[in-house]
């Protein structure tokens, strides 16, 4: 029981002293470490203790109740892995960072809370853990220096939106008569207005998490601006996981979906999934491009949720977890490239991978769980997804496959580049900058036999798969295994094809910029223009001046307007009748006497 | 009664002369001679205390204060008087003559019974020591406060600024 | 208790007698004479207080005075701001010379206020209207300026037409009714006053003429030019205590003491209050003149103590009462200070002015006091006297009234912030830099009034209880 | 001491001995006029701690001093609303009284300042205690004469006039609700607001009471003294915005409203689009606004709007939110004013625009000014999270979805213009001349109320005991199915 | 009422009026001071008027006298004043003392 909370409590009391270690940047560097090991052990603990459940009142809806499952512990498996691996590469990777002290704080803080929303039991206390969670994103982005301070700004803003948002589902979730604590479900139907209402704001709010459309639109600029460690940790594994396995919750567990709300959470995933397709394609930074390539997937993720059915359910789950591993070993793999060559641009990290073999191998047993290559964890998720659609809609399955053959594409482009034949010299890396991502590769690699063995525990969190469970779903060979084959074989065509017309793997797919049509819409997504945040802002901006030059400081206009009026009429005629003159007094006198005998006589 | 009458239209002659007089001497006389009328109208009712008070504090003390002050003030502007009122006075008379006819028709109207006076003095004296004694002291604190006020009226100014 | 009657009476005409005699002892003799005599009246009615509920009367050659509590009440007012106003005196008067002369007018003054509320007879009411207003007429041209000469000269002209009309309804009602005191009076109006013509017609000209003495609008006019022109403790008295006195305490005793309070009449004061209240606040805001600002705004408040008896139920009375004991004390403290400011800085046009708070500290902090009270601000006493008159006028169901009422006080804590803005509050005006606090027995004065200010309100339910509901009890026989 | 006594003596130990400090002060010159402040402060506020296990255990105090015939008597109440709001206005009253001891400059006035800061808390204390309709009044108007005062303290000859504007505006909506009072006194006979329990009010009445209590809570559109009062010294708007003078309004209508008169039902919802716009308006000028104190004073009338959408709600929920909002919102806007006093000592401007990576140069400042940011902002697990959940819940409760996804797109502006703010002063470039973190005493009780308002959320449950008594204690007491599961 | 006194009341009003005409219209101090003795005059009648309806000449007489009194006094103060308004140079048409005003 303490374990459990030890998860919780002790990164997050480290993060609060964190400032004090800011002058010894030895201590600063092995603080996240230390910790991670820490978490390790106590999740060791857990491990023996579950499952178990605690709750205790604290304000209105608020309980803090707990609880650990198998579920909930594969969770945290990857969580403490993550940490670790975090906390290895930090070793190194702090010093570099514009406000290191900000970095390992916001890391801590990060894992902590991430901790607590997943062992977390009660909806609105995870939704304290998810806040201070996008505190942790914020001071992880800004400990990029100043030029992150903008984007840390609109992470927070368009985080903090977006669980308004939820919170306001919430709400109409209780007052529905849904129960705030997931161990005893009350689902809520869809269907009425108001529960469909409900259902958006809270979808829209666990999407945002995991960097959906429309809320995504930070995560390339972070990429580039932030410290490689908090992006690795952060919106590429973390955020996804909370966000995902989250928005699986409200479609299991809180509410019961009907058509409706399938259909646009399906319109959500689509548009996510094609919205940075197309930059990601032509994308030079390499960062860049992989935080662009963290966002389809989650579009498809939520496709996969959007079924409604255990196959696609399960699907998003893997695909998350996988994902989660993939990228964040491709960042750790960035980043040191980048420490490197001193740069991210694609260009100047051509071959580097030949050079350092570790990050090299590593890159690619990531790419293969990217690309959903069996025995991937991501090849059963794959399955897993196309499956459940194939229940559901087979058009959009169709469309589905169009964006994994993109993403394939993109990929093979990646490790092209990082694989290219090219004299390169050998740069001299410590063990903590090139093991993380090289782990990350391998248990990426393997994510399919941690999945193999841990059915039961998606299976609690999905529900019952029917006869075979769901290892049935996934361990066979049917149309859909083409369909699989396809892709590979479509996508790396694709790239290939690309290749042939341009000098460097780096150069593939930027026909596509003076393409006539795409370029439009390639410059309009550079210039921001499609930008929801941006745009918005300066429609606030907007609205808000003329809220305020033309009402509220209008009251003020207007008050002293009737002042001065008043003044100017009453004053100077009531004085200028005083002007002294005796008869005149004498005259109002008798006016008076007259108008008062009349008062009183009449 | 015709003496009365008579003595009533002259007092009212006499201050509507003092408002034509172009010269304030002679409207002083007029105020004088209105003052002589009006004692001899109190005679008339019997009033003969307040007749000789009439006689001699008005007609004779107000017009002597009168004139001093006008030969102390001969040098102003004597002739800032425009002739307006006088031009409507006359006009107006009518008009105030109907009001006061009016009016004092109307208030005879309802003036019929005239309450019994209750424990009425016999004599003056009595009436005034007795009865307004309350008036004698406020006499006397009214004297005063006129001896002291022109007393003070007329003090030696002191020179100089606000500062003691 | 009789005595105590006739030394209240006696002691200013004593006093303004032997006035003359006693300053050739010199100076300090004469402020100590001044004083004295008015501390024996202070003590005098202090004495009398406890018996407030009760009517006391003295006899003496064949002068017959009382006390009851609406006497009672004025009295407490007039010799308590007459005493400040005397203390404050004795350092105030040193520029303008004939100090004896100056004392024995202030007492005569009191005398007349204090003989007019204590006498039962109609005529003799009169008469000391006549002895205050005589002292008043020489003390508003006591500086022998311009414009002491000129308001005095307006005051007495439009006062005599005044009086004139309350003489004639003074015989009006000696020939309905065949008597002058008020018992007698009030006997024989008893039921049918307001159906009497001849007695409403006289009620008519007592609005009227005590109106005037009160600065009723439209019969104000004299207010604005003779209280700024007087010497700041005779604006003090002036604006304190005779405009109450000799107007309302007049139209108080006679309508409610004698005529029972006929509607019509009430209905007159009411509408003329209200006119009163607005046009006073209205001018005052434009008012560059110090004293002339609190001129008018006392012709504003004048108005709400008329809407007050205008309301006639007990609460308005109450309240309006309760206003006359507080606008009393708050306007003779502003007065006062204004007076402090001219006697240091020689000017009263608030333009010149600015910070004064910080070389006169006492000055500004009690007229902030003042301000306050007279804004009706809780917990100074000027809140609860309003806070009656809109009681009563809710009770009367006279909403608009009361709104309006309550509108004013809104501006009066206008134009009033901007005196003080403009004179003491903000940053000092340096050519005023050498500027000194007021001399001590000029302060001492106005601590007095400015602390009287705030106990009244803080003690309000006893200065009610002891004061104002015996008074209100007199009027409307009961609670 | 019993309950009674403690009450009196929280109210006059600050009323009546603030009396002393122009005494002391007319003495002897020196810091002893700031101490003798502190002392009085804060003994007024030790003494609220005894009241508060009572109060928790819902037990209610009330008696009655006769006064004035059955008219005016002073009538105390301690229940657990009272005991709330004393106890929080008295602490961050005392904490920034400690403050105004490193940021008053030693000059003329400063008895004058520690006179009436004292005053003041003793009128809050007085009025939170008193239940006679014309007692509450009384202190209501002496915080308004207070108020005028420290607003001008600066004497500049526009402060004054900004000084007179507040003080025209509070008076004249209270004397408009003192004209309402008198209509429920007409209607009822009493002016004992637990006489009133329950009783209709008149729309009049209503109208013109919410005059008074919205001109001195500031809502739109009688809010514009409020950004102008930012020409006082920080430790006064601090005061204004945080401990004392808002909160009046706020108060005042949950002591009449909601444990006294009660609202037609239909009437609601229109008192809410009120609210709610207020809360908008002044989140959209706050967004246009480069002068940080007048920015902070734009958010307070938003933050204002939403603890009046809690009251307005007329919901147990909605009611504890108000409350709780009461609490987090003057522990964070305290620090957050205090803070701006630090950066306008530090920096010797207010022009936000003039500002810029402070962050350097006084970390602490800007820590414990982005957690209060964030607190108002509402961002668990800051204290003004849980309120502003409460409140928005007590209005989806009281099914006003449509005024409640309009209060959640003013939060948005709110995240949006706090943030904003924090960064454009302390992140980005430095801009202007050399700057310096305040003074010890000052920054420590900035870190003080930072940390409180983290604490406080992480103790909410102790709070939040206390407002649910104060909720189960209204003139209305329902609760809809599933409150408080 | 009997006409003695009618007629009493008849001048004593119309005495008034006029008064009060005189000093409406009229500029000069000195002449105001005739006007408020003319207003003076109308006063005593009607006072007179009262007694005589009431047959009260004992008690009338003595208000008479004080009223005379009063309005003697008066009439010197007002002198004095006038004097003095003289002395301090200025003017004395009453239109001209105008300089309070506002």
């Amino acid at each position: 029981m303490t374990a459990m909370l030890l998860l919780i409590v002790v990164p997050i009391l480290a993060a609060l002293v964190t400032p004090l270690a800011r002058k010894n940047p030895r201590a600063l560097a092995a603080l996240p470490l230390t910790v991670a090991g820490l978490s390790t052990l106590g999740f060791l603990l857990a491990l023996g203790a579950s499952p178990l459940a605690l709750s205790s009142p604290f304000a209105g809806p608020f309980t803090l109740a707990f609880t650990l499952d198998a579920w909930r512990l594969l969770l945290l498996a990857f969580v403490c892995f993550f940490q670790l691996m975090t906390g290895m590469y930090a070793l190194r990777s702090v010093a570099g960072a514009a406000r290191p002290a900000l970095l390992v704080g916001s890391l801590l803080l990060a894992f902590g809370s991430a901790c607590g929303v997943v062992l977390t039991a009660n909806v609105f206390v995870l939704l304290i853990f998810w806040e201070m969670f996008l505190l942790a994103l914020y001071g992880s982005i800004a400990s990029g220096g100043e030029q992150a301070e903008r984007v840390a700004l609109k992470a927070l803003i368009i985080g903090g939106t977006s669980d308004f948002l939820m919170v306001m589902g919430l709400m109409m979730y209780l007052l529905l008569g849904g129960s705030p604590l997931l161990g005893q479900p009350v689902r809520i139907a869809a269907t009425p207005e108001a529960g469909l209402v409900a259902f958006v704001l809270i979808f829209l709010g666990a999407g945002a998490k995991a960097g959906m459309f429309p809320f995504h639109t930070w995560i390339p600029e972070a990429a580039e601006v932030m410290p490689a460690t908090g992006f690795a940790a952060l919106p590429a594994s973390l955020e996804k996981i909370l966000g995902i396995s989250f928005l699986i919750t409200v479609t299991n567990q809180m509410f019961i979906l009907d058509r409706r709300a399938r259909v646009i959470m399906v319109i959500f995933g689509l548009v996510t999934m094609f919205a940075v397709l197309l930059p990601a394609l032509v994308e030079r930074n390499f960062k860049k491009t992989l935080a662009l390539t963290a966002i389809s997937p989650v579009g498809f993720m939520v496709a996969g949720a959007a079924t409604s059915h255990v196959a696609g359910i399960a699907g998003a789950l893997m695909y998350m977890l996988t994902h989660a591993t993939y990228k964040s070993g491709m960042f750790f793999a960035a980043g040191a490239l980048e420490a490197k060559a001193g740069s991210a641009r694609l260009e100047d990290l051509r071959g580097l991978g030949r050079a350092v073999p570790a990050i090299g191998w590593g890159f690619a047993l990531a790419y293969l769980a990217a690309i959903s290559m069996v025995p991937t964890g991501g090849f059963m998720a794959k399955e897993l997804i196309f499956e459940g659609m194939l229940h559901r809609a087979p058009s959009v399955l169709a469309l589905l496959v169009v964006g994994a053959i993109l993403n394939v594409a993109v990929m093979t482009k990646l490790l092209a580049v990082v694989w290219e034949r090219r004299p390169v010299a050998r740069p001299a890396l410590a063990g903590c900058e090139y093991v993380p991502a090289l782990l990350l590769g391998v248990a990426a690699f393997f994510t399919g036999l941690v999945f193999a063995a841990a059915v039961p525990a998606f299976e609690l969190k999905v529900g019952p798969a029917g006869p075979g469970g769901l290892t049935a779903m996934f361990n066979h060979v049917g149309p859909l295994t083409y369909v699989s084959l396809l892709v590979w074989i479509l996508g790396i065509a694709l790239y290939l094809v690309a290749r042939e017309r341009t000098s460097s793997p780096a150069e593939a797919f930027s026909g596509l910029r003076t393409s006539p049509a795409t370029a439009g819409a390639l410059r309009l997504a550079e210039e921001k223009k499609l930008d929801w945040y941006e745009v918005g802002v300066k429609v606030v901006e907007w609205l808000t001046r003329v809220v305020f030059r033309y009402f509220e400081r209008l009251i003020d206009v207007v008050a002293d307007a009737i002042v001065a009026g008043g003044k100017a009429v009453s004053g100077p005629a009531l004085s200028a009748v005083h002007n002294g003159v005796y008869g005149n007094y004498l005259s109002w006198v008798v006016v008076g006497l007259i108008v008062v005998l009349a008062l009183v006589l009449m | 009664m015709t003496l009365l009458v008579g003595c009533l239209v002259l007092l009212v002659v006499a201050v509507v002369l003092l408002g034509l007089f172009r010269d304030l001497l002679y409207s002083a006389l007029a105020l004088a001679a209105a003052s002589v009328l009006l004692s001899v109208v109190l005679f008339q009712f019997g009033a003969n205390i307040a007749a000789v008070f009439e006689l001699s504090v008005c007609a004779g003390l107000i017009t002597v204060l009168f004139v001093s002050t006008v030969s102390l003030t001969k040098d102003s502007d004597q002739g800032v008087e425009s002739r307006l009122p006088a031009r409507f006075l006359l006009p107006m008379l009518v008009v105030f003559a109907a009001v006061a006819y009016g009016g004092s028709h109307w208030l005879a109207s309802y003036l019929t019974a005239p309450a019994p006076p209750v424990g009425a003095p016999a004599s003056f004296a009595e009436a005034f020591w007795g009865q307004r004694g309350t008036d004698v002291l406020g006499q006397v604190a009214i004297i005063l406060a006129g001896v002291l006020g022109v007393l003070a009226v007329f003090r030696a100014k002191l020179a100089g600024g606000h500062h003691d | 208790m009789e005595g105590l009657v006739g030394t209240l009476f006696l002691t200013p005409l004593v006093g303004a007698l032997l006035m003359p005699w006693v300053s050739k002892l010199g100076r300090r003799a004469a402020d100590a004479f001044v004083t004295l005599a008015m501390v024996v009246t202070v003590v005098t009615c202090l004495l009398l207080l406890p018996g407030a509920a009760s009517t006391c009367t003295f006899e003496w050659l064949g002068a017959h005075v009382e006390v009851d509590g609406l006497s009672l009440l004025f009295l407490v007012v007039v010799n308590g701001v007459g005493l400040c106003c005397a203390v404050y005196s004795i350092d105030y008067i040193g520029h303008y010379g004939g100090r004896a002369k100056f004392f024995s007018l202030l007492l005569l003054m009191v005398m007349g206020l204090n003989g007019m509320v204590l006498v039962r007879d109609l005529f003799s009411l009169y008469l000391f209207l006549e002895v205050a207003s005589v002292a008043a007429y020489v003390l508003v041209a006591y500086n022998l300026e311009f414009d002491g000469i000129e308001a005095s000269l307006k005051y007495l002209l439009l006062s005599v037409v005044a009086t004139g009309m309350v003489l004639i309804g003074i015989s009006l009602i000696l020939a309905t009714t065949g008597t002058l005191g008020f018992a007698g009076l009030r006997a024989a109006l008893a039921g049918g006053a307001a159906s009497n013509p001849v007695l409403m017609l006289a009620a008519g000209l007592f609005v009227a003429g005590f109106g005037l003495k009160a600065a009723v609008v439209p019969f104000h006019a004299w207010l604005p030019d003779a209280h700024p022109s007087a010497p700041a403790p005779i604006s003090a008295m002036l604006s304190g205590v005779v405009i109450k006195v000799a107007g309302v305490y007049a139209l108080v005793r006679l309508f409610f003491g004698v005529y029972a309070a006929p509607p019509h009449v009430l209905r007159a004061l009411l509408i003329l209050g209200l006119l009163s209240m607005v046009v006073g606040a209205v001018v005052a805001y434009f008012q560059t003149d110090f004293k002339r600002l609190l001129a008018y705004s006392s012709i504003s408040q004048i108005g709400y103590i008329l809407i007050g008896l205008g309301i006639g139920n007990w609460f308005g009375i109450v309240g309006a009462l309760f206003h006359v004991l507080n606008h009393a004390i708050f306007k003779s403290l502003l007065f006062l200070n204004s007076g402090a400011v001219q006697y240091r800085t020689g000017t009263r046009d608030i333009r010149e002015m600015g910070g004064l708070e910080n070389r006169m500290r006492v000055t500004g902090v009690t007229s902030v006091f003042g301000t306050l009270s007279i804004a009706g601000v809780p917990p100074f006493g000027g809140f609860f006297s309003k806070l009656f008159i809109i009681l009563g006028a809710v009770a009367a169901k006279q909403w608009v009234v009361a709104f309006l009422t309550v509108f004013f006080s809104i501006f009066t804590l206008g134009y009033f912030l901007y005196l003080q803005r403009r004179v003491f509050f903000g940053k000092l005006n340096e050519k005023w830099n050498e500027l000194k606090e007021a001399p001590a027995a000029m302060s001492v004065a106005v601590v007095v009034l400015a602390a009287t200010t705030l106990l009244v309100g803080v003690f309000f339910d006893s200065v009610l209880r002891g004061l104002i509901e015996p008074a209100a009890r007199v009027l409307v026989g009961g609670n | 001491m019993d309950l009674q006594t403690t009450a009196l003596a929280i109210i006059a130990v600050p009323l009546l001995g603030s009396f002393l400090i122009p005494v002391v002060g007319w003495m002897r010159k020196g810091k002893l006029t700031g101490y003798l402040a502190v002392a009085l402060i804060g003994a007024a506020h030790l003494m609220t701690w005894t009241l508060l296990g009572p109060a928790r255990a819902g037990q209610v105090t009330s008696f009655k001093i006769p006064f004035y015939g059955d008219l005016i008597n002073l009538s105390l109440t301690i229940d657990a609303l009272a005991a709330f709001m004393a106890f929080t206005s008295s602490l961050i009253a005392t904490l920034i009284a400690i403050y105004s001891l490193g940021y008053i400059e030693h000059g003329d006035h400063e008895p004058e300042y520690y006179f009436i800061v004292t005053l003041f808390l003793g009128a809050m204390m007085g009025l939170v205690f008193s239940t006679n309709i014309i007692f509450l009044y009384t202190f209501w108007e002496i915080s308004a004469l207070a108020c005028w005062r420290l607003i001008g303290y600066f004497r500049e000859p526009d402060y004054i006039w900004k000084a007179d504007k507040a003080f025209l505006v509070t008076f004249g909506g209270a004397v408009l609700m003192l004209l309402g009072f008198v209509l429920v006194y007409a209607q009822y006979g009493t002016f004992e607001i637990a006489d009133l329990r329950g009783k209709t009010v008149s729309a009049v009445a209503l109208v013109l009471i919410l005059a008074g209590v919205f001109s001195k809570s500031a809502s739109v559109p009688l809010h514009t003294w409020l950004p102008d009062a930012g020409v006082a010294p920080s430790t006064i708007t601090s005061l204004l915005h945080a401990a004392i003078l808002v909160k009046i309004g706020l108060y005042g209508f949950a002591r009449l409203f909601c444990n006294g008169l009660s609202i037609p039902p239909q009437w609601h919802k229109w008192l809410l689009a009120v609210a709610l716009g207020s809360a908008f308006v002044s989140a959209c000028a706050a967004l246009q606004e480069t002068n940080i104190k007048r920015l902070l004073a734009f958010s307070t009338v938003s933050q204002i709007g939403y603890t009046f959408l809690g009251l307005f709600a007329f919901t147990a929920t909605g009611y504890v939110g108000a409350l709780l909002y009461i609490m987090a919102h003057g522990l964070a806007k305290g620090g957050l004013f205090l803070c701006a006093g630090i950066i306008e000592h530090g920096t010797h401007t207010k022009d936000m625009t003039k500002m810029g990576g402070l962050f350097k140069k006084m970390p602490v400042t800007a820590v414990a000014y982005l957690v209060c940011a964030l607190s108002i902002a509402g961002i668990p697990p800051m204290a003004g999270f849980f309120s502003k959940y409460f409140v928005i819940q007590g209005m989806v409760n009281g099914g006003y979805h449509y005024l409640a996804v309009g209060a959640i797109l003013t939060a948005v502006l709110t995240l949006l213009y706090m943030l904003r703010s924090f960064h454009t002063i302390f992140l980005g470039q430095p801009r202007g001349e050399s700057h310096h973190e305040g003074a010890p005493v000052m920054v420590t009780v900035v870190a003080i109320l930072a940390v409180m308002t983290v604490l406080a959320g992480f103790f909410l449950p102790m709070p939040f005991a206390l407002a649910k008594v104060a909720a189960a204690q209204r003139t209305i007491f329902y609760t809809l199915a599933g409150l408080w599961r | 009422m009997t006409e003695a006194v009618l007629g009493l009341f008849f001048a004593g009003f119309l005495v008034f009026l006029v008064g009060v005409y005189l000093l409406l219209s009229y500029r000069n101090l000195l002449r105001l001071v005739l006007g408020v003795e003319v207003l003076a005059k109308g006063v005593t009648l009607v006072l007179l008027g009262a007694g005589a309806h009431l047959g009260m000449t004992t008690l009338i007489q003595s208000l008479i006298v004080t009223f005379i009194i009063v309005e003697t006094i008066l009439a010197a103060v007002m002198l004095a004043i006038i004097v003095v308004c003289h002395r301090t140079n200025l003017s004395l048409d009453v239109r001209m003392l105008s300089r309070l005003r506002g």
